[in-house]
């Protein structure tokens, strides 16, 4: 591992509530690892999982799909299809031999600028210990 | 000698007599006696030549999605044909109604290489009497466990006969409850362990699509592992690895696990392993008891405003 | 002629290794498949291995060259050559396969030059057959389990060893490079016993005068008949010595890419769908109708040789039992 | 030489022909061009899109740029679509065989195209009327579903009916606007003209469908299967006969064709 490896994250964020809290988390002035990249998305459940499998393939180290709480999705209940799907999923990947901490499913409303910079310190903090990701990953 | 298959011969020429389906699907004679073939009676004459013994593996209810278009079709179905056809109606990619099914109570089908390889030499028949298979071959009978004989994909099966038929062979058995051995093995394992065995099991992908093909679950007119935009046509381990979990996820929930996939994969992948890991959290995450079974709710279709958080509870499993 | 203890193997491996990725027969989760090998087990005991010999010279995607660049400004790298490679443990009908392939590849207006750079890398050391596997049946598509199309040095499995012999330029470089492992032989007997093995299953099977013989079969029912258990996958196709069929495609990440060519399968339902819509052969009859005429038809007119060697994989391994025995089988009824 | 290595082209220049054909007039950055003949194809490659077998419906002799009319229909065509001029693309060939011209000197030319089927006797029709002598009466009937859908429209209206002894036959499926010409189907159109078979090739080239019906309407017309040429199209991936794609029976588009007679046409398998 190189010196100056750093994680990359791929977060897939919901425009209503977790897009926004990382907008609050920027505009407080919360300090937090520039290891994310975010990809807004209408809601939670526009997230296929072979997103999360294509953002791995590709060179993410760790990847994120954050949205509303429950019961708070602007849509009703796409976060809902994304609790149940990505239960799934989340643990599929590990069964895969992911190592847990390079998947995390988080909510994050739009008032929570605090818990998407600590969200993001501790994936990084997660992914600066395992190195970078191997697993599934294309040869380049 | 075989009174099953005399019955089944006769009702499916009935059948066809009478013109009450225009195709029967069953098994005709194959290369050898261990390997007959699935098998399309168009007549009486046709129906004459049906098998029905141990050595009938193949699964067939994914054939109704081509042979129910030009009319009604009659079908032996065991458990997992019975599965697989409730999956293609619940899709409605196939009406119950053209389909007639005879029912048949199914003690497990022979994998003719393990029985060729036990016997180290051509079998000609078999029988399977609860826990031990009697095989035929030219130097006389000879008998192993049942967990040795038969193929992969009926050691674990749960479901013997349909849930419903048109009309029954014999006496259908009850459906048990299935168990995930071979997935809590592999869940015990660490994180680089499990990616070591499923790297060397989907290198030796050929992506021929077998798997895919056998499925009664995978109906898609059009599917997205033929789109380059969802999967490139590069053969590395990374889009195997993508393959293999758009195709079981594409079927978690919606699994009848008659296990065709793995028995027509070339290359020995494991896929039911794949397959029952949904399985087996479905049951346990949202109190699905049978999730292989077709339900009226569809585990991935609908959700429950109560449900868990499966990336935090449960973790211990892992 | 010359005799190795079966014991040296390993050694010759190692020798030729030097020079070249070496590929032989290894067991995985039950199956012997060729790989890489870093000196590992043998393999000895198979009747096949699971992935032939065509994938190693002819590879199920390789790269035609590599483009970086934009719109406006684009330049090309073609693929570099490939590294030199000594595979072995094929059988001879794998070999013949890959003589067939090459026949097709490099004879004709048009050289492909990807097939031809591997060939030539490629030392292939043949091991001739002293027993039949079930499914064989080689002799029935005219080649013979001690065939030396398409190897480079046959080793005929002796009581104690093999013998070996040189069968072109090629073969006998590599032969000269483990000369200390070689004593003369002092008969010839195991390759008459691979020369004269009889294949059963071959003895059941008429291919006389089959083009023939299947000339106006081309709108026969026997093909709907035949093609309804077909699943339309590429199983048989994928794991055939001798299929070629191939399709071109790009990647591409940011401003880098590549153009692959890769296999493909004449059974796949889209190999023929054209952009606007328009499916020569949408119904699986049409599909299996050409995969078997063009081994046994088109094959024959062009190239003078079926287009099968008898390998028997597609027989073991075809999901729904259609294979070539069961059709020449069912051919050997139909036909006049 | 790798065969399935293209060489970088330029697209110097777009002219649109309908709303969903553009003519590509493309100049290989190396050689300029390459030698080709009539009917000839040659396989264009977006890179990163992938490649398509597009005939050359430019004429050689006049020795200009490659020209391409592709309609916009799948992948590849639809990246060609758009593409701007300056940009780069691939080009390989040329692929086929070409038209029996040699064998037509003195006689009648009947050419029937069908949408964008003008694009290979586009080349052929301006082959032969640059040596307007070599040959009798050439006529020319085209149709397409609209008037706006007819392609090459300066030549059809304007520079072939001006040239000696040609005639320019136009129809369309269903008219609209202002158009004034024949309404009809292509088939039904030539049998309409009903051109003289004596003395007289015809050459056939549109989608599947026409060809199939005007195949038939030239038979009716009493032309022999060897007066009547055609061409075919099939999904092709090297165009070098290599690939295992384009056969019908023991033969290859790519290699044996795309030209072909009424008369070796049916010694084929229809399944195309």
């Amino acid at each position: 591992m190189s010196l100056t490896w750093e994680p990359r994250i791929v977060g897939f964020a919901c425009r209503w509530c977790t897009y926004a809290g990382a907008d609050l988390a920027g505009t407080s002035r919360l300090e937090y690892p520039a290891a994310i990249r975010l990809i807004r998305v209408p809601c939670s459940g526009r997230v296929n999982p072979s997103f999360v499998l294509r953002a791995f393939q590709r060179g993410a180290d760790g990847v994120l799909v954050a949205g509303c709480h429950p019961g708070d999705c602007h849509y009703t209940s796409g976060n809902l299809f994304t609790r149940r799907r990505y239960s799934l999923v989340k643990r599929f990947l590990e069964y895969l031999g992911m190592e847990p901490e390079r998947f995390r499913v988080e909510w994050i409303s739009a008032a929570e600028g605090h818990r998407f910079a600590q969200v993001v310190r501790e994936m990084t903090a997660d992914l600066r210990r395992l190195g970078p990701n191997r697993k599934m990953r294309e040869e380049t | 000698m075989n009174e099953r298959q005399a019955k089944l011969r006769s009702i499916a020429g009935s059948l066809l007599a009478e013109g009450r389906v225009s195709l029967f699907i069953g098994f005709g004679p194959g290369l050898e006696p261990s390997r007959p073939v699935p098998w399309f009676a168009k007549n009486a004459d046709e129906a004459g030549k049906l098998v029905l013994d141990p050595f009938c593996g193949p699964g067939l209810a994914r054939y109704l999605l081509d042979e129910t278009a030009a009319g009604p079709a009659g079908i032996v179905a065991r458990g997992c044909d019975g599965l697989g056809l409730e999956r293609l109606v619940a899709d409605k990619r196939v009406g119950r109604d053209q389909v007639y099914v005879v029912g048949v109570a199914c003690r497990g089908a022979v994998d003719p290489d393990k029985a060729r390889r036990l016997a180290g030499r051509p079998v000609f028949g078999a029988e399977v009497n609860g826990e031990t298979v009697a095989l035929t071959t030219a130097g006389g009978r000879l008998s192993f466990p049942r967990s040795d004989c038969l193929l992969d994909r009926c050691l674990a099966c749960a479901d013997p006969s349909p849930r419903t038929a048109d009309t029954w062979l014999e006496e259908p058995l009850p459906g048990a409850q299935r168990e995930f051995e071979g997935v809590e093995a592999l869940e015990k394992l660490g994180p680089d362990d499990r990616y070591a065995f499923w790297a060397r099991h989907l290198e030796r992908c050929l992506r021929c699509h077998a798997c895919r093909n056998a499925c009664p679950a995978c109906n898609c007119v059009a599917c997205s592992l033929d789109n380059p935009e969802w999967l490139e046509r590069t053969t590395g381990l990374a889009d195997h690895f993508m393959f293999h979990f758009t195709r079981a996820y594409h079927v978690a929930g919606r699994c009848v696990a008659c296990g065709e996939c793995q028995r027509a994969c070339p290359v020995g992948i494991p896929l039911m392993l794949l397959n029952e890991k949904f399985m087996k959290d479905i049951r346990d995450l949202f109190a699905v008891p049978d999730p292989h079974r077709p339900q009226e709710a569809e585990p991935l279709g609908h959700f429950s405003p109560d449900d868990p958080e499966g990336w935090r509870e449960g973790d211990e499993t892992l | 002629m010359k005799l190795m203890r079966a014991g040296a193997l390993p050694r010759l491996l190692e020798t030729l290794g030097r020079q070249a990725q070496v590929y032989a027969p290894a067991t995985e989760d039950g199956l012997v498949l060729l790989r890489p090998w870093t000196g590992q087990a043998i393999a000895t005991s198979y009747v096949n291995p699971v992935n032939s010999l065509k994938g190693l010279v002819y590879p199920q995607t390789e790269a035609v060259l590599e483009f970086t660049g934009g719109d406006e400004n684009l330049s090309l790298r073609e693929a570099p050559a490939p590294a030199p490679q000594v595979v072995f443990g094929g059988r001879p009908c794998d070999a013949a396969g890959l003589a067939l392939i090459a026949q097709v590849l490099l004879e004709g207006t048009f050289v492909d030059e990807l097939f031809r750079r591997r060939r030539e890398a490629t030392t292939v050391l043949t091991v001739a057959c002293r027993e039949p596997g079930p499914y064989c049946f080689c002799r029935a598509m005219g080649v013979s389990p001690a065939d030396e199309r398409g190897s480079d040095v046959m080793f005929y499995p002796a009581d104690d060893g093999y013998l070996v012999e040189a069968v072109t330029a090629r073969g006998e470089e590599a032969l000269q490079a483990v000369a200390g492992l070689l004593a003369p032989a002092p008969d010839t007997g195991a390759r008459d016993a691979c020369r004269e093995l009889r294949i059963p299953l071959a003895e059941k099977l008429t291919t006389d005068r089959l083009a023939a013989r299947l000339e106006g079969f081309f709108e026969h029912p026997y093909w709907e008949q035949v093609a309804r258990r077909c699943r339309s996958c590429g199983t048989c196709a994928y794991l055939c010595p001798t299929c070629y069929c191939t399709a071109i495609f790009d990647t591409s990440r940011g401003t880098r890419g590549r153009r692959l060519r890769g296999w493909d399968s004449c059974q796949f339902k889209d190999f023929l769908l054209m952009a606007g819509g328009h499916n020569p052969r949408p119904a699986k009859k049409q599909r299996v109708r050409n995969r078997f005429l063009h081994k046994l038809s088109y094959s024959p007119a062009n190239h003078g040789a079926y287009g099968c060697v008898g390998c028997g994989r597609c027989v073991e391994k075809c999901p729904a039992d259609l294979h070539m025995v069961a059709v020449l089988t069912d051919l050997g009824e139909v036909l006049p | 030489m790798n065969p399935l290595v293209p060489e970088i082209a330029t697209i110097k220049d777009i002219i649109p022909e309908t709303g969903d054909v553009k003519t590509f007039v493309v100049e290989p950055d190396n050689t300029g061009s390459f030698a080709y003949r009539p009917g000839q194809c040659a396989m264009v490659s977006v890179f990163g899109v992938g490649e398509a077998m597009i005939s050359i419906t430019s004429t050689a002799a006049r020795r200009g740029p490659l020209e391409f009319s592709v309609k916009r229909v799948g992948r590849v065509s639809g990246a060609l679509h758009e593409a701007e001029p300056g940009h780069k693309v691939g080009v390989r060939g040329p692929y086929g065989n070409w038209f029996p011209l040699e064998d037509w000197a003195g006689r009648n030319l009947l050419f029937v195209g069908g949408g964008i089927g003008l694009a290979p006797l586009r080349a052929l029709i301006n082959h032969c009327l640059d040596e307007r002598d070599r040959y009798g009466r050439v006529d020319i009937v085209y149709g397409a579903r609209s008037p706006q859908d007819l392609c090459f429209k300066r030549e059809i209206m304007e520079n072939w009916p001006r040239v000696k002894d040609v005639g320019v036959h136009l129809t369309v499926d269903a008219a609209n606007g202002d158009w004034q010409g024949a309404v009809a189907l292509v088939p039904h159109f030539l049998e309409r003209l009903g051109p003289s078979p004596e003395g007289t090739v015809a050459v056939t080239c549109g989608p599947p469908i026409m060809i199939k019906y005007t195949l038939a309407s030239l038979t009716k017309l009493g032309f022999a299967d060897d007066q009547i040429v055609t061409t075919l199209e099939l999904k092709m991936q090297c165009g070098v006969g290599k690939c295992g794609r384009c056969n019908i029976g023991a033969k290859y588009v790519c290699l044996d064709g795309p030209v072909f007679t009424y008369e070796q046409l049916k010694q084929l398998p229809q399944e195309y």
